[in-house]
């Protein structure tokens, strides 16, 4: 074994707890979590059963937490974890699962499958296992501030323009405001378009914010490799940033991971509370929009359906906020099959859109989402990640499908009132 | 220590439940005894059941009675005890029920046929029969003999 | 002069149960407390949803199914159903069972009748068998399947069968297959810690845990 | 001793008509469990059956057998079984005493040498043959002696037919059974503390009338030992309706349902208690309140306690599980301390990885 492989496997170690082995003791292998896969959905290939997919982490489990385990080791039939056993995982681990979270709402017994899939990753990172293409956008994280590069330049240009096209100053690092915005690399590249409309919204509803030079990137590419001490890393520079310039929130913004790494594993990872709160930008609209700050007039007539982004409705628990803002400016509001906690993924999530080996897969997975939009054939499709607009996006237009995607922020932007 | 009168009721109350409690098994010897007496019209062929083989409570002697009937001959046969040979409301389906001399049961049956055979005087009986009458005739008075 | 079958059952419900019982209790507790001391750091994340509640909720609300599940593998989900429901009927209401509890524990309640009984282990015996099947034809649970999956769902179905046959007493001397019906419940006490039976009392936990998670950050579960 | 067919002479004797010997031909054949059909078979069979020679052996028994077969209303079916044997040695009985009787004992055997039956009451005493001796000569003895020239052995009694209550546990005596002793002969078990008079008397019949019985794997009649109590039980539809009796006084033992629950042994105790019942038919155990005790299944007293449900455990299960929980917590302490102390270590050993050391090292050769 490698030392790398050897790093994996304590990395593994290092990942159980008593929630893992009570997973790992309760499962009775009886496959319910393969229909929940969208991978398994499309290729019904049972090789994609989600609970297979963390086999390593169940064997050091039984090699090294339980005393029947221990004693078969001892007698040589424990089953040592090889260099080989990682590679083999990799297509399950990264290729094949975009940690939606489907499975963990479906097991019987109530394993939470998708925690120990972020568990593997650990491991597998530690083995040296990732996908190249995320270890790159970790390296061009690291070396500069987005997952893309340096994109310091970029954000001043986009504010600037912004600014200009609203007519509202934004300012960088601008200490004694209420909220630090944060913003996805994809926001920043492709859809710019969201700090305007954030600009609006939050000069009518008095909300003060600004943006920092320091720490503007969301996104963190160590939650999807799966490497807590690269998320870690990651996360502190938005942290420090915060605390320095002494917000009382960080607005999450319409990005999937990016509000689990920020909100939910960014404590844990430093290993203490923070000194600020971390709001969504849909719970922080919806929160406006019942304390009457958030005015909108007039309707999009158009056909609109709504796409869950799995990271913030089910394994964020933001799911009737959305729909209830976009009926503030929807007319013709319609769901499709599945909608809501147990939507299906946009098929790109959790590392897999990035990972060039994981194409084929990606696209038998977006079938099923295309069959959903079909089924309700929409003029529009609203969600509030960036990942999930821009796979939509390109996936809607491989497939020859007409139909346009919008952010849920810009949205609501566009129908608001004019008070000036 | 319960109360005596109490505890008495219960015992009553006990064996009550326990004499009336059927088992269900009147009903398959009716149907056995339906079908012994189909055989028995058809072919003259005779069956016997004995009661006491299976479970048979009071309860069930109940319905066994209700269904069968008391039908036209009552004969008290009185060898080593009575026996009760007795033909239901059912012509050819007779009950022999036979106690010895405490009275206690001894066993139970029915008979289907068309003369239960413990009714009919035996050779040997008509023998001996013979014999005694010869002896009477011959100037010797019964009394003496009775019960020799 | 001995009578085999007695002795075989004497030897079932005697020393061979106090054997079965002894791995059972401290099997069970060695593989409770393993998971427990493992323990789960403390979450520094500033919870949105009630974590301990939802957790207590899920453990009851993961019993059914999300809906539109049963249509996917109908012969899992009912099958999963009528073997439990029926499995726990004819184990715990069958009166010489809670007179057996009631002997452990001196816990008592009130049983049913046989029509009740007999139905739920007739109907929990198909159910098992129809589970085998599935385990053995459906490629996704024969793939995770190990032979240790086919041996505990069998055995789970001895105790139901050589129970069923002890009593309505269909083939075999009945103290015998009375014998039988007590090893298989050995047998099963003694594999039971060591196998996925085990869930029977970490899905609490597993269900506890998949609430409180979810809980935390006020999302479904 | 004439060894004519003794029965017609005796009822011609006492005036008993011809009808009366069909009665008591029909309710022999009803009480040894033959089909009515066979009632002409039977008086056949009495009619012309020699008059045997009984020898009655009382070894470690408590008497309740004898007791229990001469107590039943005279003159009944089981006298007239009785006046049809020749009791020739049974040493309760017998007006004999000292060396008369065992000179009447040996006489028997000597006339009758592989004719007569042995009839054995109690269980013989295989640790040490003093412990039970008549005339100076230990049980064991007396048994093969006289079994030599049997035709067949009765065990009467559970002690005969299993070692009964001297062979309990921790069986002092080492009492052993009939059976245990001698193997060439046929031997006829009829099992029970005492067992059914009736039972008794039916087989002396069906041994006189049609020879051995067919017998079970344990030697006892199928005639009366075929069935469960349990399955012949007028209580069984409470079993069947999942009624049970709680307690000696309840509410449930009041309205006769099932004893199951206060250790009825009914369900693996094979017996006409039942049906045939005691006492000329007017009840029996569970019929009085008491649940069965298995009184006709080897090792009885010590399979599992009288009032304990069958279903309960039979052995040191509340000392085993509470070492159960000892050891279960202590094991379970034992390998959390490996487990946490691995926990431990691995985080220990955890090294710090950035994005640049997170691709595989080249494998050193």
């Amino acid at each position: 074994m490698s030392a790398t492989a050897e790093r994996g496997v304590n990395a593994l170690r290092e990942q159980i707890d008593a929630p893992v082995a009570s997973f790992f003791s309760s499962c009775v292998s009886c496959g319910l979590c393969a229909d929940a896969c969208i991978f398994f959905h499309e290729t019904d290939d049972p090789q994609y059963t989600p609970i297979r997919k963390v086999e390593l982490l169940r064997r050091v489990w039984e090699n090294e937490y339980t005393l029947f385990g221990r004693v078969k080791s001892m007698v040589g039939l424990g089953n040592k974890i090889t260099d080989e056993d990682f590679t083999e995982a990799e297509r399950l681990v990264y290729d094949s699962c975009t940690m939606c979270g489907r499975c963990t709402m479906v097991c019987p017994v109530g394993n939470d499958i998708t925690l120990m899939i972020r568990k593997m990753r650990e491991g597998m990172s530690a083995a040296g296992h990732a996908p190249v293409e995320l270890i790159g956008a970790a390296k061009r994280h690291t070396k500069g501030n987005s997952p893309m590069g340096d994109l310091s330049k970029a954000i001043q240009a986009q504010v600037k323009h912004a600014s200009a096209e609203t007519g509202i100053e934004i300012e960088f690092d601008k200490p004694g405001v209420d909220y630090l915005v944060i913003l996805s690399a994809q926001e920043i590249a492709e859809y710019p378009e969201v700090i305007g409309a954030m600009a609006k919204i939050f000069k009518q509803a008095g909300v003060t914010w600004t943006i920092s030079l320091e720490a503007f990137e969301a996104t963190n590419v160590g939650i999807q490799i799966g490497n807590r001490d690269v998320a870690k890393y990651l996360v502190t520079r938005v942290v420090e940033a915060a605390e320095r310039l002494g917000v009382k929130k960080v607005i999450s913004p319409e990005c999937g991971h990016a509000y689990q790494a920020m909100r939910w594993e960014g404590p844990n990872l430093i290993g203490r509370e923070y000194d600020f709160e971390v709001v969504h930008i849909i719970e922080l609209l919806d929160q406006l929009r019942a304390e009457g700050k958030l005015k909108t007039s007039g309707k999009d007539s158009d056909k609109i359906t709504f796409h869950d982004p799995c990271q913030i409705n089910r394994r964020g628990g933001i799911n009737k906020e959305p729909r209830r803002l976009l009926n503030m400016v929807a007319e013709n509001f319609v769901e499709t099959d599945d909608a809501g906690t147990m939507n299906w993924c946009c098929s790109a999530g959790g590392g897999v859109g990035a990972n060039e080996r994981a194409a084929d897969l990606k696209n038998a997975a977006f079938q099923l989402k295309k069959r959903q939009f079909e089924k309700v054939a929409p003029d529009k499709i609203v969600t509030m990640c960036a990942f999930c607009h821009h796979t939509l996006e390109n996936a809607l237009e491989d497939n020859d499908m007409d139909i346009e995607v919008a952010g849920l922020t810009e949205m609501m932007a566009e129908y608001l009132v004019d008070e000036d | 220590m319960q109360n005596i009168s109490k505890s008495g009721a219960d015992v009553v109350q006990l064996k009550e439940a326990v004499a009336n409690l059927p088992t269900g098994n009147a009903l398959p010897i009716l149907a056995e005894i339906h079908e012994a007496l189909g055989r028995l019209v058809e072919s003259g062929t005779t069956a016997v059941i004995d009661l006491g083989s299976i479970p048979f409570t009071g309860g069930d002697e109940k319905r066994l009675q209700e269904v069968l009937g008391e039908g036209e001959v009552n004969a008290v046969l009185n060898a080593m005890g009575e026996s009760f040979v007795q033909e239901t409301e059912i012509p050819g389906v007779w009950r022999v029920d036979h106690y010895d001399q405490q009275g206690e049961t001894q066993s139970r049956f029915i008979e289907v046929t068309f003369i239960p055979d413990i009714l009919r005087t035996h050779r040997e009986d008509a023998v001996r029969g013979h014999e005694m009458l010869a002896e009477r005739l011959n100037g010797k008075t019964g009394a003496d003999k009775k019960g020799g | 002069m001995n009578n085999p079958n007695f002795d075989l059952l004497m030897f079932a419900r005697g020393p061979l149960f106090d054997i079965a019982l002894l791995i059972f209790v401290a099997g069970v507790l060695i593989r409770v407390v393993e998971i427990l001391v493992l323990g789960r750091k403390k979450d520094f994340s500033k919870a949105k949803g009630k974590p301990v509640q939802q957790g207590i909720k899920t453990i009851f609300t993961r019993t059914f199914p999300r809906p539109g599940a049963i249509k996917a593998n109908p012969i899992t989900i009912v099958g999963g159903y009528v073997f439990h429901i029926g499995f726990f009927i004819a184990f715990l209401l069958f009166v010489p069972h809670i007179a057996l509890i009631e002997e452990l524990t001196g816990l008592s309640w009130p049983g049913v009748g046989r029509v009740i009984i007999e139905s739920s282990t007739v109907l929990a015996v198909i159910a098992g068998l129809a589970l085998l099947y599935t385990r053995w034809r459906d490629p996704v649970r024969r793939k995770l399947a190990t032979w240790v999956d086919y041996l505990v769902l069998i055995l789970s179905l001895l105790p139901l069968i050589t129970g069923y046959v002890a009593v309505n007493k269909l083939f075999g001397d009945p103290t015998f297959m009375m014998a039988l019906h007590i090893l298989s419940v050995d047998i099963l006490m003694i594999v039971f810690p060591f196998t996925k039976l085990m869930h029977a009392f970490t899905f609490a936990m597993a269900r506890y845990y998949n609430g409180s998670i979810q809980g935390r950050k006020g999302a479904e579960s | 001793m004439p060894s004519s067919p003794l029965l017609p002479k005796l009822m011609k004797a006492h005036g008993v008509s011809r009808r009366s010997f069909m009665k008591y031909c029909a309710s022999l054949t009803s009480l040894m469990a033959l089909p009515p059909a066979m009632a002409p078979r039977v008086a056949h069979a009495l009619e012309t059956a020699p008059r045997p020679s009984v020898i009655w052996l009382s070894f470690q028994e408590c008497t309740g057998c004898t007791e229990a077969i001469t107590r039943s209303s005279a003159p009944s079916l089981e006298e007239l079984i009785f006046d049809s044997i020749s009791l020739d040695y049974h040493h309760t009985l017998q007006a004999a005493s000292g060396a008369a009787a065992e000179h009447a004992r040996e006489e028997a055997m000597r006339e009758h040498y592989g004719k007569y039956l042995v009839i054995v009451d109690g269980s013989i005493p295989l640790d040490e043959p003093g412990y039970s001796a008549i005339a100076g000569i230990s049980n064991l003895d007396m048994l093969k002696e006289t079994a030599e020239g049997a035709a067949a052995i009765v065990s009467v009694g559970t002690c005969a037919a299993y070692g009964g209550l001297p062979q309990a546990n921790p069986n002092p005596t080492g009492a052993g059974a009939v059976s245990d002793i001698i193997k060439d002969k046929p031997i006829i078990n009829v099992p029970g503390c005492p067992p059914i008079p009736m039972v008794m008397t039916a087989v002396l019949a069906h041994y006189l009338t049609f020879g051995i019985p067919d017998l079970d794997e344990l030697g006892r009649p199928k005639a009366f030992f075929a069935e469960s109590i349990h399955d012949r039980c007028y209580r069984r539809p409470f079993y069947d309706k999942g009624l049970f009796a709680e307690g000696f006084d309840d509410e449930g033992a009041r309205a006769g349902w099932c004893l199951y629950k206060l250790g009825c042994k009914g369900p693996t105790t094979k017996s006409v208690c039942a049906t045939v019942k005691w006492n000329d038919g007017t009840s029996f155990p569970i019929e009085a309140g008491h649940g069965c005790l298995g009184c006709t299944e080897p090792d009885f007293w010590d399979n599992g306690g009288f009032y304990k449900p069958l279903s309960a455990p039979a052995g040191n299960y509340r000392r085993v599980g509470q070492a159960a929980v000892i050891a279960g917590v202590a094991a379970g302490a034992g390998g959390a301390y490996l487990a946490r102390k691995g926990k431990a270590d691995a985080l220990a050993n955890h090294e710090t990885v950035d994005a640049f050391t997170l691709e595989k090292e080249e494998k050193e050769s």
